[in-house]
């Protein structure tokens, strides 16, 4: 449910829109659901909105423990 | 018709076509005279008969039809015009088959403006000179504001076998491996893209591209090992594979992560809930061929500009159930089924 | 794509399943419900099962907007756009569920109504400045992620009065229909399994917060961990309810750390409360009628509410007798245990609203799982 | 496609085609097999290829095509499938070919009738049999409701010409005789009596009919003394003389006492202010044969079912304005013009 | 056909032609103007101009409702169907009419303009019966024989109260133009050469009677003959002005007895005489401006006037310079004398009216009378 | 101007309303402009109006009329 898209904030617009953009693709969403936001950002986008941005120390933090238990997981 | 004494010179500029235009008048002939032979030009056309003849020697021949609905008329890399050139004559190739001859049959929105209609079909010339082959006769009809969407084109196409070739889905054979010619879902996204309101910008242009110079240098390097064609246009790989499947009684089973897709079309796909492999290609075909050839004719295709990005991405097995089955980049596996009804995006 | 990429790695995916092989053992069974249909979508998608040790069994639960749409409200819809006047905007997937003599908005529309389909609530506002003289109703579904959009949509309509804009609001809450699934008693143990936790959606969580799972946990005692989408977040999330499930703990844990929080975005939570309320019951197909589970719009917005504009008659529809989708929504049956499916019941003849979304649980049987169910079949 | 393995039946009876069928999934292969290749039924659909194959004979071919988008598409004598393969298999014979195959693309109209489809389909498959002809590929698009007039066909027909043969619109002579095979204006006085409100009843059916058996005999009567024959549709008789004058470089005289006309076409004509040698025919031919041959042309074409009520209608003559004139049955003369624009009914 | 079939004989045909020929003898030229595009019809569909003396010539006039109505109400109807809410009924010939700047209601269908084809006021009643909401307008032109059936369809309109359905009223009057004609003193003699009299059309007459010609009659002593349409009534009416002439008459005659009275049809110009009042003047192109020589609805039925209704604005155009319809419409100049007849101003592009409707003075030159044309230019 | 065609009537229907048939052809058309009308009676239709009723003996009259002249015409 609720697909949702990684993607950078590129531009920042007047009342509450940005564009956003992933991979070759722009996408001008609204970002009336957030409170701050700056270029650069990754935010969490669905139906054309922003939902929340995306901690990138947290993802960093979650993708070390991925690999650690995909390595404790590992075979010899 | 050539007749310059009995009708004047069309406005291309700044005309439309109205109902008169399809009438089987004065008005007819000379959007015909002056805009499509203009832009067609050649022997066949201007003997205005209602038919036209041409040569051939004995042989098998192919026949195929396609009708172009597209919209927009106009995309990026190509229009309406292009595309119903393109992919007829990829129909008549996909059997192996030199391309000789197109009919086009245009189907007109009153009020259409001739400078698109002339845009449209000069690049319907270009597409079919640049393939070698001539539109040598067509039809015009125009209908009503409200009955159609500016303009529909059915190209029909005819072209000659070599000998005893016969390209035919249910060819394929257990073992035959699947080749691709490069990336897919490039044309669906690039009109899904023009579809979606402004919204969306996305850096792809549709594929739309004859294949028979790519299929030629195939054919040289396979020559009988490659057992079927196809152009994964509407449904894309998935309904081509299923078809495939179904005519051959085979299965397929694929590797994910050879299947080439670019960046752009793989995020326009995530963000509107759609799958790549389902998505439409108007330049790109899928080939079955023997195994002990399939090198080989990777290697011509990579060599040729249409097939740089073609990859290897499976085979045929032997399956009951004619399953098109994918082996994920993640390590799982999963059917890859028809779609049910039109690819819709979703929300979820 | 940045921050979905990583989370797709095979390599690592191979450890984890390795990983949750050995944590989970041999000595039980352990049956999870991912209540989300994105989760299922991601499980099929990325052929995650195919990964899991055969003790560990995902079970699909009622978290796709339009599966859990009762047939009734689709009737409403196509009355509704049987008015000359109404131009109705929908999401894509709505566009085959079926109503309750097999219609559906794709063939309503084929009839000659006016339906557009919108990827955002942004194209309803567009199209609804358009054209001023239509009367455009937006359709609008989903959980609480889906919900934000549609508040916004309503204020921004307010402020540029909008006035041929209205909803028809079928906005639904996903602790509510949890808890409904687990009061029940035959629901938490059926044929002797029971339901051991909770795959939650992460997406809900962005706007919710996890918090609103801790009383469900602490009255059921079953774990729920929040994931996001990616699969190996998916995975992550199993191995932690097998070590939530090993160690004997029901905690409402955040795998989704980089985009959930406790709290949950409390600018779109504002928006929503500033234009819903609760209703005292929403029917959910497959669930009936669950209390406080669905939204309405605020007095204040009655303006907007297309429900009142057009002073829409409640309908009650009762489901396909045949139709097991009620069972497999609560996890209690297989999609193959339904007698219709894939004879009388495909993604092309839909009889239940789980074959009608590409994430309902028998479309997603029906599209990646056949193989398997074949397979289990005949071996059966 | 074969498969009832992998889709269900169509509810013929009271479905409805929707943007599902025209989109490459299982929905389309459905109707297609369910519908079209029933009504069809040959080896070559059964193939399910994107182009079908077929042997021929070294020599030469014809090939042409007409979009057929008449309203309603349900009229006396016929229907749209109907006179989509009759008016392209004339196309094909008029050029003293023996048709062989067509192609078909439906574009349809999200909501029409799997039933009416179903009707047409059969229509065209009885039509194409009573030709020896074989609908050997096709095509499906589905547009949404509002973008098209409930059902277009495009038909593509190609045949083969005995050896030598080449008749065309060049090869009219001075002194050629001008054969016509029946009534004018049966087809466009019926259809317009359909459009019209039910005010008006006329009691007349559209001639709408294949002409390959009609040229057979014609042709074995006079050989290489056939110049040129033409169904004249579109703009009638006049529009036809018009284009062949043109393309011939050639004027022709008529006499207006020898043109078949029916009473009731006569009248409705007069009623809407409208001239039957403007008005669309669907199973008439015009003929330009050397005067040595003319009779045996007519008699033989009297013989023919189709051409019972045929007539020498004139002749071709220098003229450097390449001027149809008409000698008119009261005594004086006229030019007889291509129309301009449409035939619209006059009220003065 | 009865009634029509035996007015067409050749044989008569020919021995008319030749008692005409030998009353007319050679002593000197006839020209009459056949007021009516109907007989200009006629006498080109039958080639009766091969038939006559070459010292009787026929003379074009501007009897054609399509030719005389200026490029100004054109224009009016197209800014009128501008409107969204307007479906605008014609009769067919009025569709290629051209505006004042090339425009026509054909390109303004084409462009997206509702306008519809239709046979009889009948048609249009039944259309504002199908689509109440619409505002159905029809565009009347036509004489005295084309007024009473809109005047019928007000009627009726107002009994069924239909609210949706207004006139757009063109209607002109035949006496009023003949008079235009003859009381302009450069047209009553040109190049020399007089109009020795007129041949009349019966199907105004019918309604009309011959009465309103007969003050004509009297004032410009021209004699008048009210003919029937087909070829024979045409020649007779040809013989009896040859008659006429000789005799030093000048009567009002008429030739088609067999459907025309002196007081014509008593119950049509009642209901004209409900409906309808004359205008002060009304713009004929060819003719400028013509003192009572047109109709508007009364004020009674204001409601159904789509002039009131609509608030539409009369326009002012003048007329392209270079084209000669003025002349051509009264006698003066025939079709060839135009500098752009067959070069600039064809069917297909028509400048000036005549080139508009089949019966137009130029267009019926154009397909009838090329041949002769062409052999009187190049002998000259 | 103002095309008309001669008809004979073959049924009268309420509301002013009669059918005209013409060769095959029938047509419905409103008789409401004249006053007394029977079936068999010949009328002449104009945009679906009888204008007038063609009254035979005039009719019969002006064809001999127009034979006479013919023959008076006609080379001996
Ligand atoms: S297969 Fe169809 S009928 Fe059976 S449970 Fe699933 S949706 Fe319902
Ligand atoms: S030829 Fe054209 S421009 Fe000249 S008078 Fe006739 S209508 Fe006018
Ligand atoms: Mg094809
Ligand atoms: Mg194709
Ligand atoms: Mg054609
Ligand atoms: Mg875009
Ligand atoms: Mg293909
Ligand atoms: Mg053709
Ligand atoms: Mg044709
Ligand atoms: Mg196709
Ligand atoms: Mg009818
Ligand atoms: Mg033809």
């Amino acid at each position: 449910m609720c697909l949702s898209v990684p993607a950078k904030i590129s531009k920042i617009l007047p009342d509450d829109m940005a564009i956003v953009s992933i991979d070759g693709v722009s996408l001008e969403i609204s970002i009336a659901l957030i409170d701050e936001l700056d270029v650069g950002d990754s935010v969490l986008v669905h139906v054309g909105y922003a939902l929340s941005k995306i901690d990138p120390t947290e993802a960093k933090r979650t993708l070390q423990l991925l690999q650690e238990l995909g390595s404790a997981g590992q075979e010899p | 018709m050539s007749g310059k004494d009995y009708h004047g010179k069309l406005d291309v500029e700044n005309g439309r076509v109205d109902l008169s235009h399809g009438s089987g008048g004065r008005a007819m002939a000379q959007l015909i005279s002056g805009l499509f032979h203009q832009a067609f030009g050649n022997e066949w056309l201007a003997r205005c008969n209602d038919q036209s003849a041409f040569e051939v020697a004995a042989g098998r021949m192919v026949m195929t039809t396609d009708g172009y609905v597209v919209s927009p008329l106009f995309f990026p890399g190509g229009n309406i015009g292009s595309l119903a050139v393109h992919g007829t004559i990829n129909d008549v190739v996909m059997a192996g088959a030199r391309p000789l001859y197109l009919s086009a049959s245009f189907i007109i929105e009153e009020g259409f403006r001739f400078s698109d209609l002339g845009t449209i079909a000069q690049s319907m010339g270009v597409a079919a000179r640049g393939a070698g082959v001539y539109i040598i006769t067509g039809d015009t009809k125009v209908v009503e504001r409200g009955k159609a969407d500016g303009l529909f084109i059915s190209t029909t196409g005819i072209g000659v076998l070599a000998d005893g070739l016969d390209l035919s889905a249910d060819k394929a054979r257990i073992g035959d491996r699947v080749l691709v010619s490069g990336s897919l879902g490039d044309h669906g996204v690039a009109i899904m893209s023009t579809r979606q309101n402004a919204a969306l910008q996305v850096e792809i242009v549709s594929d739309s591209a004859s294949l028979h110079d790519l299929v030629a240098v195939m054919m040289a390097a396979g020559g009988r090992g490659i057992r079927v064609m196809r152009d994964p246009t509407r449904g894309g790989l998935a309904a081509t594979l299923n078809e495939i499947a179904h005519q051959s009684g085979l299965g397929f089973r694929l590797q994910e992560a050879a299947i080439p897709v670019k960046p752009a079309v793989a995020a326009t796909c995530e963000l509107l809930g759609l799958d790549p492999i389902h998505v439409a290609n108007e330049g790109k075909l899928v080939a079955i061929v023997a195994p002990d050839v399939a090198d080989a004719v990777l290697a011509a295709m990579k060599a040729h500009p249409l097939g740089c990005d073609a990859a290897d991405i499976g085979e045929a097995v032997a399956d009951d159930h004619k399953f098109v089955q994918l082996a994920t980049s993640f390590g799982g596996g999963r059917i890859v089924d028809w779609l049910s009804g039109e690819q819709l995006p979703r929300i979820c | 794509m940045k921050y979905a990429d990583e989370f797709r790695d095979k390599t690592i995916a191979l450890g984890l399943a390795r990983a949750i092989g050995a944590e989970a053992g041999p000595r039980r069974a352990y049956r999870f419900m991912e209540f989300c249909g994105g989760h299922t979508h991601a499980i099929s998608r990325y052929g995650l099962e195919e990964l899991l040790p055969a003790n560990v069994r995902m079970i699909h639960g009622p978290g796709c907007p339009v599966c859990v749409l009762p047939a009734s409200r689709i009737d409403m819809a196509i009355r509704l756009v049987e008015r000359p006047e109404v131009t109705l905007c929908v999401y894509g997937d709505l566009m085959r569920a079926p109503g309750s003599q097999g219609q559906s908005l794709m063939r309503a529309k084929a009839l000659g109504a006016d339906i557009r389909m919108v990827y955002s609530t942004l194209d309803a506002i567009r199209l609804a400045e358009q054209v001023p003289s239509r009367e455009v109703v937006f359709f609008a579904i989903g959980f609480e992620t889906t919900t934000p959009p549609t508040a916004v949509m309503v204020r921004i309509a307010e402020k540029k009065r909008l006035r041929g804009l209205s909803v028809f609001c079928n906005h639904v809450l996903t602790p509510s229909a949890m808890h409904s699934i687990l009061e029940n008693p035959k629901m938490r143990n059926i044929g002797g399994v029971a339901i051991d936790g909770f795959v939650g959606p992460a997406h809900v969580s962005t706007i919710i917060g996890t918090q609103p799972y801790e009383p469900l946990v602490e009255q059921f005692g079953k774990p729920i961990v929040i994931a996001g989408f990616e699969p190996l977040d998916v995975m992550q999330a199993i191995l932690m309810l097998v070590r939530q499930v090993n160690e004997g703990r029901y905690e409402v844990e955040n795998q989704y750390s980089r985009a959930v929080t406790r709290q949950g975005n409390r600018r779109a939570k504002d928006e929503v409360s500033q234009v819903f309320e609760l209703r005292e019951q929403f029917e959910w197909r497959g669930l009936g009628l669950v209390p406080n589970s669905g939204l309405k719009l605020k007095r204040a917005y009655a303006g907007f509410d297309a429900e009142a504009r057009f002073a829409m008659h409640e309908l009650r529809v009762a489901d396909n007798p045949a139709c097991e989708c009620c069972a497999i929504l609560r996890g209690a049956k297989r999609p193959v245990d339904c007698k219709l499916f894939g004879t009388v019941c495909t993604p092309e003849t839909p009889i239940g609203s789980c074959m009608v979304s590409s994430e309902g649980a028998c479309a997603a049987y029906w599209t990646y799982g056949r193989v398997r169910d074949d397979q289990v079949r005949r071996l059966s």
